[in-house]
């Protein structure tokens, strides 16, 4: 029989698996119910792949995520509450409702952001491997992306950078077998993830990514590598969505059967069967365990919900750290300091009412948002 | 065949139709009412069955059917090889689409959305539009970038710009900006078959927008703007949803103020029809520009600047720009919406155009 | 240390030194005449010794000391770590210099020239720009992307382009263009110190005019516009080489025709002094801006339109603009300089501006 | 001893050779007494790379160079006339002076053009490739870039699309050891190029770029995997360039004893030794072959110095096909015809007034012009 970690940490993992899954549930609930908007990328499936990573990482070091990301700000320890707000555009959220699903951000749990552009995210990694590297720090970056993302140009230019400079970063590609609506085979020539970067000197290695123990194992050891070794390495974790690619997505381009093929493998499900077999907890613990992620998600759920828009006075905060010479750029009537020449003394209170009449068409737009909401795809 | 000194198709034909203008556009032939998804992808279809060497090329257009369902159906007609589903690779793909119009193909690139056409800029500005000029005309680039853009539907800081703007800036480019289904279809016909390449802005708000589109081959030439009310009192210029939130303010300026607003499209931003934009200003001797996207060095900016150039004499009030907040576009539904235009700030504009003051 | 909030090094300092003109510039301190490269150099070179966390990276910047010699010797003084050649990777190089700066460092990227920057966009634009405001300030981009263009050198249509106008448009940068060694200087070391992006723009031809500029830790703020002549007839605005341009053609209009023109730098185009231009223009009641970038949507675009804009009825003739010829830059000598603006061009805008024709 | 190509053949590969060698000593004379501008790469030391290449292609093959282009356009043919006449900006240049040095230009040959923008044409040639196969021709594409250029985002996702759809091209690495003053260590993680693709499933081989009968062989068995199975694979040619970067490279980066090595397995030398050795041609004859390119390279400077330079008011042409609606672009002063709101008459003539007094500022910038190439370097 395998060996299992402790039965803390046996619970640690499951909690956090069950919490990414109740998450990611009520999340695409709330956006049925039009709490949430833009787009909803749901990591239902990935869970191991997340929190066997993130299991074994210290808290020094620095994670970066895609657009499907939810999870791995959750796995990282931001709150549900926070994560939850951000996806209902709120002030209390990661990022305070300016970024939305995509863009959860977490700098005190050194979660560097999720990214809306593919392959984006990479360059960053090595930014932050570089600045570790740099400082004589011994902390490993971990950047998630998926196998659809190997085929950018950012994928080849960091891999060579990273392994010229020695960078301590593990590449992790989540490959659930699809960039949106195609097929690895049919977007990338080699398959084998895990070989793309060999040429340009970055090893790789081909995981299980539906089971959590083994994620933990494999992404330690290259973590070890980042860290004492110094280089970087890829490792290729297969898992799967059993949701669509966001949303909105009628998932025309796989069989049915394929999903429920992956289901059996359900990351949760399976570690929960061990964990049991191994009497480490009881079917008692183990619901406890998944009624505490149902009330944690619950009560985020309240929180978003309490939480405030974001003031529309705050528009154009955060844009600059601004200096005395720096007000000047607002030259749309929306802002509280427009240039109107001379005419300029009732601007504030213009910007204002624009501004509250501008957000009233949130409200109205009902029509339009569901035609986006059916051609939205992405 | 020389590669290229004559592509494979000809490339004229989109001017040999330029004769047919818009108003007549309602002749004997049937029309029906369907959105401009339908309308783009319509174009598409009848531009490959006209010419074998049309085909399009993108993330997703095949098996998906396109990220907007825009190019829906078109696998399915015309096979693999000219329905091409590609890796996500924006330089390159767009590179592939240069490299095959040099020597003859007609292709149809789409960028899932203009904000990762910023990811193929080079592609773009350093060679698709560089290449004819640079190889004096020995080497065309007949292509078609599609790519959909603008806010609205809480896509976020990096899902939601529009950079008509910057394309707009770019010696080499065409630039078409369609409102409206019948201008999707006939501006994207058009634009297949001109020689330069073109950049085909589509807006994501306006997919569904139905409108009734002619059955024919009708063409819509580059360069002719429309006039989509007629008016004296002021003119509003206003592209893509836009042109939409124009007509609207123009129907409150009349309605509740009196004000007799001229609404124009101008359609395509390269080549621009000034010329009946300034006959507009002349007559009206007021304009408000209106944009989804950056103030600064915007549409509205560069519209603002020609117009006053050209007309100055005329015009009794400064233009008036009506544009996106300069921020990122936020997430959050109501914050998002006070970042974008809306017909109020349209009227607020045109009403301190026409009052001095506001 | 919280990686995003605090970063390694004092952004404020830049501000704090706001008080200290331009003017203050020939105070008590030591200058020397030496070309803008080196000035640029000092800069980076001060900095670097003032902070650890400042480094700089780029394409050849180490053994090949740059490939306009601007980072000559800081290899030698500062070592591999600090002072890292890259492989030409122009997307990943400016990402690699945001993800440092989110958690910390000071990046100064050197882009080999403005036109290779359209491969690193994306990072620029969807990265750079958009994260402080899209992570809600919980980071900070603390990055100088320095990068060299113009024409003048017959480098062709791939290397000798000017894109101001295109950086200018985008909320969340600044945007410096640098005419004399001492701005050259005085800015950058601002930019260093700044905890915002900045695109740093130079120009080809400025590297090797020298200039006096001072021994001492001297800033240039963000934001003020420099008045090279004070004049009463006209405003002249030229940024980059065209700064040049812009004053010399101030002499031919003084010596020639008698008009006293004032001649602006804005030395930055965000932020962007508009004050300093208004007044001007309100005094002068005409105005002429001079880039070497194409016309559609330029910076003479935007900056007529907002001086159009506040100070209309000031104005007893449109702004005129000087600019590059809208196409591709050719690469024949004589063709490249009738593209290019010249003095002539500035002075026969001004005379249109203050005769009403031309 | 070595096969050796027939009589024939082995003159044309000599005097394809010493023509590119004699054109490039002779460009960087002239560029010296500033009959040209600009930069000037040469290749010098390359020609066995591009001759062996060329020789095997056929006509209806296309190629597609980089900014070190000179000798790409004269092995497929295009005469040294045009070139040069392009080297020095006149009208009689293979892009009528528009695109100088770096953008020669020659569709009739197949020559598809030099690319200033460093990996710029890796997805150009993917899309002729892609045109051969679409129109079931069975040319192949080469495409040659520098040891630089593999680190570009464009070398990863041009591999990736050429593999998965099995275009016929062949990329072919001038390797020659350096990007500009980046020495490949510093520059590649893995040095060895011919593997540099293999993660994308593109077979790579190293040849002796030095040998031009090596060459021949082995591009032309590359040639036929494309042609005959459509595939694309990468060449890695070792080669040397002796001179400088640019016309103005210090060449601080290298020592001179490596240059001088290098020299030693001259391709052009030692072709030219083993020729003879075979008894194929005689003393006299190689240099008679010599003398002819001298006389060739000779003629084109006359030819080049005799074209004129392209008429100014050609400055707006062949930037569109410009159809009856779309007159209107030329908004600014130079144009023959700009807008000029109501004070349009004299237009044309201010024009022109403006395009020559701006054109004589060539004659008199020269303390610029020594300025700029002192400091420009790339
Ligand atoms: C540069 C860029 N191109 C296209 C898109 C649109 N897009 C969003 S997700 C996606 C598929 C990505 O697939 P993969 O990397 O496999 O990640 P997964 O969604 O499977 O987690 C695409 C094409 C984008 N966001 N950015
Ligand atoms: C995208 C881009 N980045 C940088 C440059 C500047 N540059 C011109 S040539 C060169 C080196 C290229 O080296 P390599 O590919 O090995 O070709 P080689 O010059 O050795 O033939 C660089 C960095 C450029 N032209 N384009
Ligand atoms: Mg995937
Ligand atoms: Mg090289």
């Amino acid at each position: 029989m395998e060996d299992l970690p402790d039965r803390s940490t046996c619970e640690g993992l499951f909690g956090r698996m069950c919490l990414i899954r109740r998450f990611e549930e009520e999340a695409g609930r709330q956006y049925q119910r039009a709490k949430a908007g833009g787009f909803l990328h749901l990591a239902i499936g990935e869970e191991a792949t997340i929190v066997g990573t993130t299991s074994v990482m210290r808290d020094d070091d620095y994670l970066i995520g895609t657009y499907r990301t939810h999870g791995h700000a959750l796995a990282r320890g931001t709150p549900a509450n926070a994560v939850m707000a951000e996806i209902f555009g709120r002030v209390d959220g990661t990022s305070g409702g300016r970024g939305g699903s995509m863009h959860i951000f977490d700098a005190e749990r050194r979660f560097m952001g999720g990214y809306g552009i593919v392959g984006g995210n990479l360059p960053l990694a090595a930014g932050i491997g570089l600045a570790s590297q740099y400082r004589e720090e011994d902390t490993v970056a971990v950047c998630m992306f998926g196998d659809g993302a190997s085929n950018t140009g950012n994928f080849g230019e960091t891999m060579n950078l990273a392994a010229l400079w020695s960078l301590p970063v593990v590449f992790l590609v989540e490959n659930n077998l699809y960039g949106m609506g195609t097929a690895i085979e049919r977007h990338s020539a080699v398959t084998d993830l895990s070989q793309k970067a060999a040429g340009y000197g970055v090893d790789g290695e081909r995981i299980d990514g539906m089971d959590v123990l083994a994620v933990r194992d494999r992404v330690a050891a290259h973590l070890e590598i980042a860290r004492g070794e110094g280089r970087p390495t890829l490792v290729e974790a297969f898992t799967y969505r059993y949701r669509g690619h966001s949303a909105a997505d009628p998932e025309v381009y796989r069989e049915k059967d394929e999903v429920e093929e992956w289901r059996e493998k359900d990351p949760i499900e399976t570690f929960a069967k061990k964990v049991l077999d191994a009497g480490l907890l009881t079917e008692e613990e183990i619901a406890e365990v998944r009624a505490e992620a149902d009330r944690e998600v619950g009560a985020a759920v309240e929180f978003a919900d309490a939480s405030p828009e974001p003031p529309l006075e705050t528009l154009y905060d955060e844009l600059y750290v601004v200096g005395e010479t720096m007000g000047w750029y607002a030259v749309d009537e929306r802002s509280p300091e427009p240039y109107r020449g001379e005419f300029g003394e009732d601007a504030p209170d213009v910007a204002k009412e624009l501004a509250e009449s501008g957000a009233a068409h949130a409200e109205e737009d009902e029509g339009d948002e569901v035609q986006a909401r059916e051609g939205v795809r992405n | 065949m020389s590669p290229a000194k004559a592509p494979a198709t000809d490339g004229e034909s989109a001017e040999g139709e330029a004769g047919r203008g818009p108003d007549s556009a309602s002749g004997g032939v049937g029309t029906r009412e369907i959105p401009m998804r339908e309308a783009l992808r319509d174009a598409m279809a009848e531009e490959m069955r006209r010419d074998e060497a049309v085909f399009v090329m993108g993330e997703d257009v095949g098996v998906f059917q396109g990220a907007f369902k825009v190019t829906e159906g078109l696998l399915d007609e015309f096979g693999e090889k000219r329905v091409r589903d590609t890796p996500i690779s924006e330089n390159s793909i767009v590179g592939v689409g240069v490299g095959a119009a040099m020597v003859g193909l007609r292709p149809i690139v789409e960028l899932m959305t203009v904000n990762f056409s910023l990811l193929a800029l080079d592609q773009i500005i350093n060679h698709a539009a560089a290449i004819p000029y640079m190889f004096n005309g020995n080497a065309r680039v007949p292509m078609v970038i599609r790519m959909p853009g603008g806010g609205g539907h809480q896509l976020g800081p990096t899902h939601s710009h529009s950079f008509e703007a910057l394309y707009l800036q770019i010696p080499g480019l065409l630039i078409a900006c369609p409102s409206t289904p019948a201008d999707g279809k006939g501006l994207l016909k058009a634009a297949v078959r001109d020689q330069n390449p073109v950049i085909f802005i589509e807006h994501e708000s306006l997919y569904g927008l139905k409108g009734e589109v002619s059955d024919d081959d009708r063409i819509q030439p580059f360069g002719e703007a429309a006039i989509r009310r007629e008016g004296s009192d002021i003119t509003i210029v206003g592209i893509l949803k836009m042109a939409h939130v124009a007509a609207r303010a123009a129907e409150v300026l009349a309605g509740k103020h009196g004000i007799d607003a001229e609404v124009i499209d101008p359609r395509t931003l390269r080549p621009l029809d000034l010329d009946t934009i300034l006959e507009s200003v002349r007559k009206t001797n007021r304009a408000v520009i209106v944009e989804e996207g950056w103030p600064h060095g915007g549409v509205g900016a560069n519209l603002s600047t020609l117009i006053t150039e050209q007309a100055f004499d005329h015009l009794d009030a400064p233009v008036q720009r009506v544009t996106g907040a300069d921020v990122p576009m936020p997430y959050s539904r109501r914050m998002e919406q006070a970042a974008m235009p809306h017909e109020e700030n349209v009227v607020e504009a045109a009403l301190a155009a026409l009052e001095g003051v506001r």
